[in-house]
């Protein structure tokens, strides 16, 4: 076949995939109706949109299913391909170091340079990084697949609501409760579900999830229902109430201070007898269980950790929005960590906080993205799974020295 | 009837079959010998495109095959007897021997052919109707052998089909693949670990080690070769 | 003793539409062991369907009769063009890979569908027409069952005996249970497996199609978000009956409906979701071979 | 000679189905002693019996370490059994795919090591401490059985011999006193087969680890074991010297069949 003949069988197959594109999202993207008041809206710009749409993004979807074919094949042959650009930079200290020092002017001068808005999103954004970093010990580590993460988020949340509101408790008594009140439910729950194979864990940590909010909108007395509690308190330093435009910018440190305190953390576990154990349990379960690695034990001990960074960041969330309602801590919220998680690259520290930067940041900033936030997550988990499954960053682990 | 050519395949990220050629004529029976994991299997699962080639060809009467679909390489004659037996569990010794006959169309041949089947092992026509996974060993593979005849192949892969069994069963089931051989005209390519036992019913073989075939030449030779006997035959 | 009957009935109704939809999960799962999350997207996209081509043809001066076959006809087909495309796309790529890639993926699906249809839709509840007739015949007992409940209980047990037949005597049938069983076997006889799979996830969202129309109907009112919850609800009914089951996936929806009704009526409405979801979470703790499955030995 | 191993009247039904019917058997201290017979005979099933993989129906299974007092291990999880010394390595290799050769075996460790979460985040001079014993421990192992020239390939890129043998020296790290193996020498070479041989004479000879192996390749076995156990059908139908075994005309039967030597 000529080089022309092939770019004709291309074209063609493009041609017959936006063709279908068109006939499959004819009634959902073209017609709209209004049942109410009995009329019907035509929007025939769509069909074209998806047709020039589906008819390009074809030919990139073969064309990057060749390439992760071509990737495998040399793997398979021996050479390592796909060393990212900033893995390279990174194992460069000629690179790393200034790398490293302009990276803390930037945190440290940011919330003095920008508007208190930007400073608040920036909080967020840090906030997704611990959490996802969180996460990435139950997910990226352990392998464990928690759909359910977001229920001790709200654990920690509703944990600083409640004390603030009945007790008067401030932030930083709270903190620690929250943490501990996430590892204990992460034990709780992690307990009875940790023994059920992969997909099964998934779907019950969903369950667990939905049951958490569903009890949080439905139990007035406890959880004041859907209408929330509004009015937490701030942080506060010692006695001492900020004024709004200061206690943003002393959250912001604080989530600094607690996003590099989370980086250390994972990376000691990561690299100790305990996070070898859950990359081998990740592995093979059962010569795990064999070499006298106590499976439930170790498990149990990833989940209840990641609970507790969710706990941390609950605590954190109430004092940041003074206001909180079952209504943000939706099946959505965790299917975001997740995403950050995969798309960052499960096990990766570095990927991970890359991928909360990118998918908390991006649609904050470009108006587009917003709209098409969720949209955006979806896609970027099947796209994600199926041409990179190791995410952005490739994880790489330390290697052990030896003494002859 | 098949050539393999330069043939290189892989399993997961690693290399199992190096520049293996193989060439089996119409109305042979060849086989193939070698340790457990030298890559007898994959040769196999690539001559029926479970496995594909990476590089190389495999030629089925002359035709290129190693870009099919599992699914047309059986249609054009050659059928396989896995490793295992791979039994239906769940289906019943008939509907094993229905899915055998899968893609043929000619309903009055298969009820002759089913007929023929239950002549040549009786056992599996008392059988016809209990699910496959409450046979014996033996009886599986009796099962697993005919389900693959029921397609009428040309040419007929059997890995491994004395694994596991007593030996009085080993000799049946060598007496009726060299019955399939004569009577039906159905080439055989024959995997086995036991190799004295492949050895006396094959006309020609190969020996194969970490993926390379080390050796070709006549069963007989091949029973004399020093080497063979040593690593092999146990002698 | 009326409410009683009342109860029993609502819940053989509801556990009829989870049927509907717990059958595509479950033979999915029996074939590709992929927990299909984007399945009650597909339902919800067939609701949608249905409601968009009904209003369409019914301004177009189609009758009622002629408006409900089609608009349930093309809720059918969408769904089932829906669902094949998805797996080509989410699925297909990852058959070798590990198993929790496909499910992220069929989750990523799952949010992608929602809020497709969010976007190109509305987020508002969109009432939707009652498809299903009156029968004369069926008035003077009006206060015990209506013609909706007659509807779905016997679609649900139409579609049931139409698919065992299937599964049971026909030849894809035959292909279908072989791949579930030995993929790379049921390849080796000859089985072309991508189309056998292909082929189970358009039958499988046929039926969820089928389902969303009868509930969308039912229950007068549908949005994007339908889909999650009845998919979740459909996956413990799967999972209750034994996953991979048939006969399983209906036994588990019918026990789930009944559940759900007599829970919300003599306890309490506000819990409705909890005890389907606390229902999934025991199961799966204490049986998660379900009512009729079989347990899958541990190999080693 | 103190019996290491007692296992008693072991039986496991699957179902309706008897995998192992009241199996006796034994390993004494210092021997290296093989069971054979045929595919689906239930070697692997007895193994996962006494490694707690499977609760056996009934029986007993016991186990006396040399020095420590006699222990009834049935019913135990699988890290508890290796926790008491009995190490075991598997029929289709189960090695950690995606960690180099010396995490692997670090691995091993684990059972033998203590340091918890609050120590892997402190790093204090005992994790340290322990951290590099596990590391020396580990390399020193690898030395033992050929493979530190490979310490930081990934297990997954080793050729199959030295998995199969960077399997035994992962169990070797858990430092038991028996080892099971489960058909070491499958898929290996003849010469990767003469090397094991010596590997398992001198892990029995050095290191004073008792050996229980599943076995097809009859040469390994007439020349390794001291003793023999012929399985079929769950149930054990002969026992003894390997001179014994091979003359035995039950075994002859079942397993070995007239022509083996022929």
């Amino acid at each position: 076949m000529s080089f022309r003949d092939d770019k004709i069988q291309e074209i063609k197959k493009s041609l017959l995939v936006s063709i279908w594109f068109m006939f499959l999202t004819f009634p959902i993207m073209v017609i709209r109706v209004n049942p109410i008041e009995k009329a019907v809206e035509w929007r025939w710009e769509n069909m074209l949109v998806v047709g020039i749409g589906s008819f390009l993004l074809s030919f990139v979807w073969r064309y990057m299913l060749k390439k992760k074919e071509a990737g495998e094949k040399r793997a398979e042959i021996g050479e390592s391909g796909n060393t990212f650009l900033i893995q390279k930079i990174l194992e460069e200290p000629r690179f790393c170091i200034p790398l490293l020092i302009t990276l803390t002017i930037i945190a440290v001068a940011f919330p003095f340079i920008f508007s208190m808005y930007q400073t608040n999103i920036m909080t967020t954004a840090l906030m997704y990084v611990v959490l996802g970093l969180g996460l990435n010990i139950v997910v990226g580590l352990a392998g464990l697949l928690d759909l359910g993460y977001v229920a001790f988020y709200a654990v920690g949340a509703y944990c600083y609501a409640l004390l603030n509101h009945h007790f008067g408790l401030g932030f930083w008594s709270v903190l620690p409760i929250g943490a501990v009140l996430g590892f204990i439910f992460g034990i709780l729950l992690g307990f009875p579900v940790l023994r059920l194979r992969g997909d099964y864990l998934a779907i019950v940590t969903l369950g667990f999830g939905e049951i958490i909010r569903l009890v949080l909108e439905n139990w007035n007395e406890f959880s004041f229902g859907p209408s929330g509690i509004a009015n937490i308190d701030r942080p506060a330093f010692w006695d001492f109430q900020f004024s709004l435009q200061n206690a943003t910018i002393y959250l912001y440190f604080l989530m600094i201070g607690l996003t590099l305190f989370t980086i250390f953390v994972v990376n000691r576990l990561q690299n100790s007898r305990i996070g070898r154990a859950w990359i081998a349990l990740r592995e093979d379960e059962t010569a795990c269980q064999a070499m006298g690695i106590d499976k439930t034990r170790t498990k149990l001990t990833a989940f209840a950790l990641g609970a507790t960074w969710a706990g941390m960041v609950g605590v954190i969330f109430a004092a940041k929005t003074t206001f909180i309602n079952p209504a943000s801590f939706t099946f959505l919220e965790s299917a975001m960590i997740l995403s950050i998680v995969v798309l960052g690259g499960m096990g990766s520290i570095l990927g991970v906080i890359i991928g909360a930067l990118i998918l908390i940041l991006l649609p904050e900033y470009l108006r587009v993205f917003s709209d098409y936030r969720m949209l955006l997550f979806g896609a970027i988990m099947v796209i994600m799974m199926v041409f990179r499954p190791q995410g952005i960053i490739t994880n790489i682990r330390r290697r052990y020295k030896f003494n002859e | 009837m098949l050539r393999l050519r330069n043939v290189n395949s892989f399993y997961g990220n690693i290399q199992v079959l190096k520049n293996i050629n193989v060439e089996i004529s119409r109305g042979e029976i060849i086989t193939l010998i070698g340790a457990n994991g030298a890559g007898k299997t994959t040769t196999l699962m690539t001559i029926s495109g479970i496995v594909p080639a990476r590089s190389g060809e495999v030629l089925f009467m002359e035709k290129p095959i190693h870009n099919m679909r599992p699914d047309i390489i059986v249609s054009l004659g050659i059928s396989q007897v896995p490793e295992g037996r791979r039994i239906f569990p769940y289906l019943t010794v008939s509907e094993n021997l229905d899915m055998g006959a899968f893609l043929r169309t000619d309903s009055e041949n298969i009820k002759k052919d089913m007929e023929y089947i239950f002549e040549l092992f009786p056992i599996l026509g008392q059988r016809r109707n209990q699910p496959g996974k409450t046979l014996s060993g033996g009886e599986q593979q009796m099962l697993a052998i005919s389900r693959a005849i029921m397609a009428r192949p040309k040419l007929l892969l059997l890995d491994e089909p004395s694994l596991g069994l007593a030996p009085l069963i080993v000799k049946q089931l060598f007496e009726i693949i060299k019955k399939i051989n004569i009577e039906n005209q159905t080439t055989i390519f024959l995997v086995e670990q036991n190799a004295n036992l492949a050895l006396k019913v094959a006309h020609r073989g190969y020996v194969m080690e970490n993926g390379r075939i080390t050796l070709s030449d006549s069963a007989e030779n091949l029973f004399s070769n020093e080497n063979v006997k040593k690593a092999y035959l146990g002698l | 003793m009326e409410y009683f009957f009342e109860l029993i009935l609502g819940g053989l109704t509801r556990g009829s539409i989870y049927a509907l939809i717990a059958l595509g999960y479950t033979m999915v799962y029996g074939i590709v062991e992929l927990i299909n999350f984007a399945h009650g997207e597909i339902y919800m996209i067939g609701a949608f369907t249905a409601l968009i081509f009904t209003s369409v043809l019914t301004l177009l001066g189609f009758n009622e009769i002629a408006v409900i076959v089609l608009a349930s006809l093309l809720a059918v087909i969408y769904s089932s063009a829906y669902g094949y495309t998805v797996e080509k796309i989410a699925y297909k790529p990852l058959r070798n890979a590990p198993r929790l890639s496909p499910l992220i993926s069929a989750i990523g699906m799952s949010i992608f569908l929602q809020n497709y249809v969010l976007l190109a839709q509305t987020s508002d509840f969109l009432p939707f027409p009652n498809l299903i007739p009156e029968f004369e015949f069926i008035k003077p007992y009006r206060h015990i069952i209506g013609s909706p409940e007659i509807i779905i209980l016997l679609t649900t047990s139409i579609a049931m005996v139409l698919l065992t037949f299937l599964i049971k005597f026909t030849r894809i049938g035959k292909a279908m249970r072989a791949t579930a069983q030995d993929r790379n076997m049921a390849m080796l006889v000859g089985v072309n497996v991508n189309r056998v799979i292909s082929i189970t996830f358009i039958i499988g969202s046929a039926l969820a199609a089928l389902g969303g129309v009868l509930i969308a109907s039912h229950v007068g009112q549908i949005n994007f978000y339908i889909g999650f919850i009845a998919g979740i609800k459909a996956f413990t009914a799967a999972v209750l009956g034994g996953i991979g089951s048939i006969p399983g996936a209906v036994l588990g929806a019918l026990v789930l409906g009944l559940t759900e009704s007599f829970a919300t009526g003599y306890v309490s409405s506000d819990y409705e979701d909890v005890f389907a979801f606390g229902l999934l979470v025991l199961i799966l703790i204490f049986r998660p071979a379900g009512i009729l499955g079989r347990a899958a030995a541990q190999k080693v | 000679m103190n019996t290491i191993l007692e296992v008693k009247d072991l039986t496991m039904d699957f179902g309706g189905l008897r995998a192992l019917d009241h199996l006796d058997l034994n390993v004494v201290e210092g021997e290296i002693a093989a069971i054979i017979g045929p595919n689906g005979a239930g070697k692997t099933t007895f193994f996962n019996c006494i490694t707690g993989i499977y609760n056996p129906t009934e029986g007993e299974v016991l186990i006396s370490p040399p020095g420590k007092k006699r222990k009834k291990i049935n019913g135990l999880k699988p890290n508890r059994v290796t926790e008491n010394g009995m190490a075991r390595t598997f029929q289709n290799i189960r090695l950690f795919p995606d960690m180099t050769v010396l995490e692997n075996v670090m691995i091993g460790r684990h059972c033998r090591t203590s340091s918890g979460i609050v120590g892997a985040i402190l790093r204090g001079r005992s994790t340290n401490k322990e951290e590099k014993e596990i590391v020396d421990f580990s390399y020193n192992i690898l030395k033992k059985t050929s493979l530190s020239h490979l310490v930081n390939e990934l297990a997954k890129n080793l050729p199959y011999g030295a998995q199969r043998r960077l399997e035994i020296a992962r169990a070797m790290a858990t430092e038991p006193f028996l080892l099971l193996l489960d058909e070491p020498a499958a898929g290996m070479n003849p010469q990767e087969t003469r090397e094991l041989d010596e590997l398992i004479t001198r892990i029995r000879d050095e290191e004073s680890i008792s050996i229980l192996m599943i076995e097809h390749d009859m040469k390994l076995v007439m020349s390794l074991s001291d003793r023999i156990f012929v399985m079929d059908y769950g149930r054990k139908i002969a026992q003894g010297s390997p001179y014994d075994i091979i003359n035995n005309p039950v075994v002859i039967k079942a397993y070995l069949g007239e022509d083996i030597y022929a």
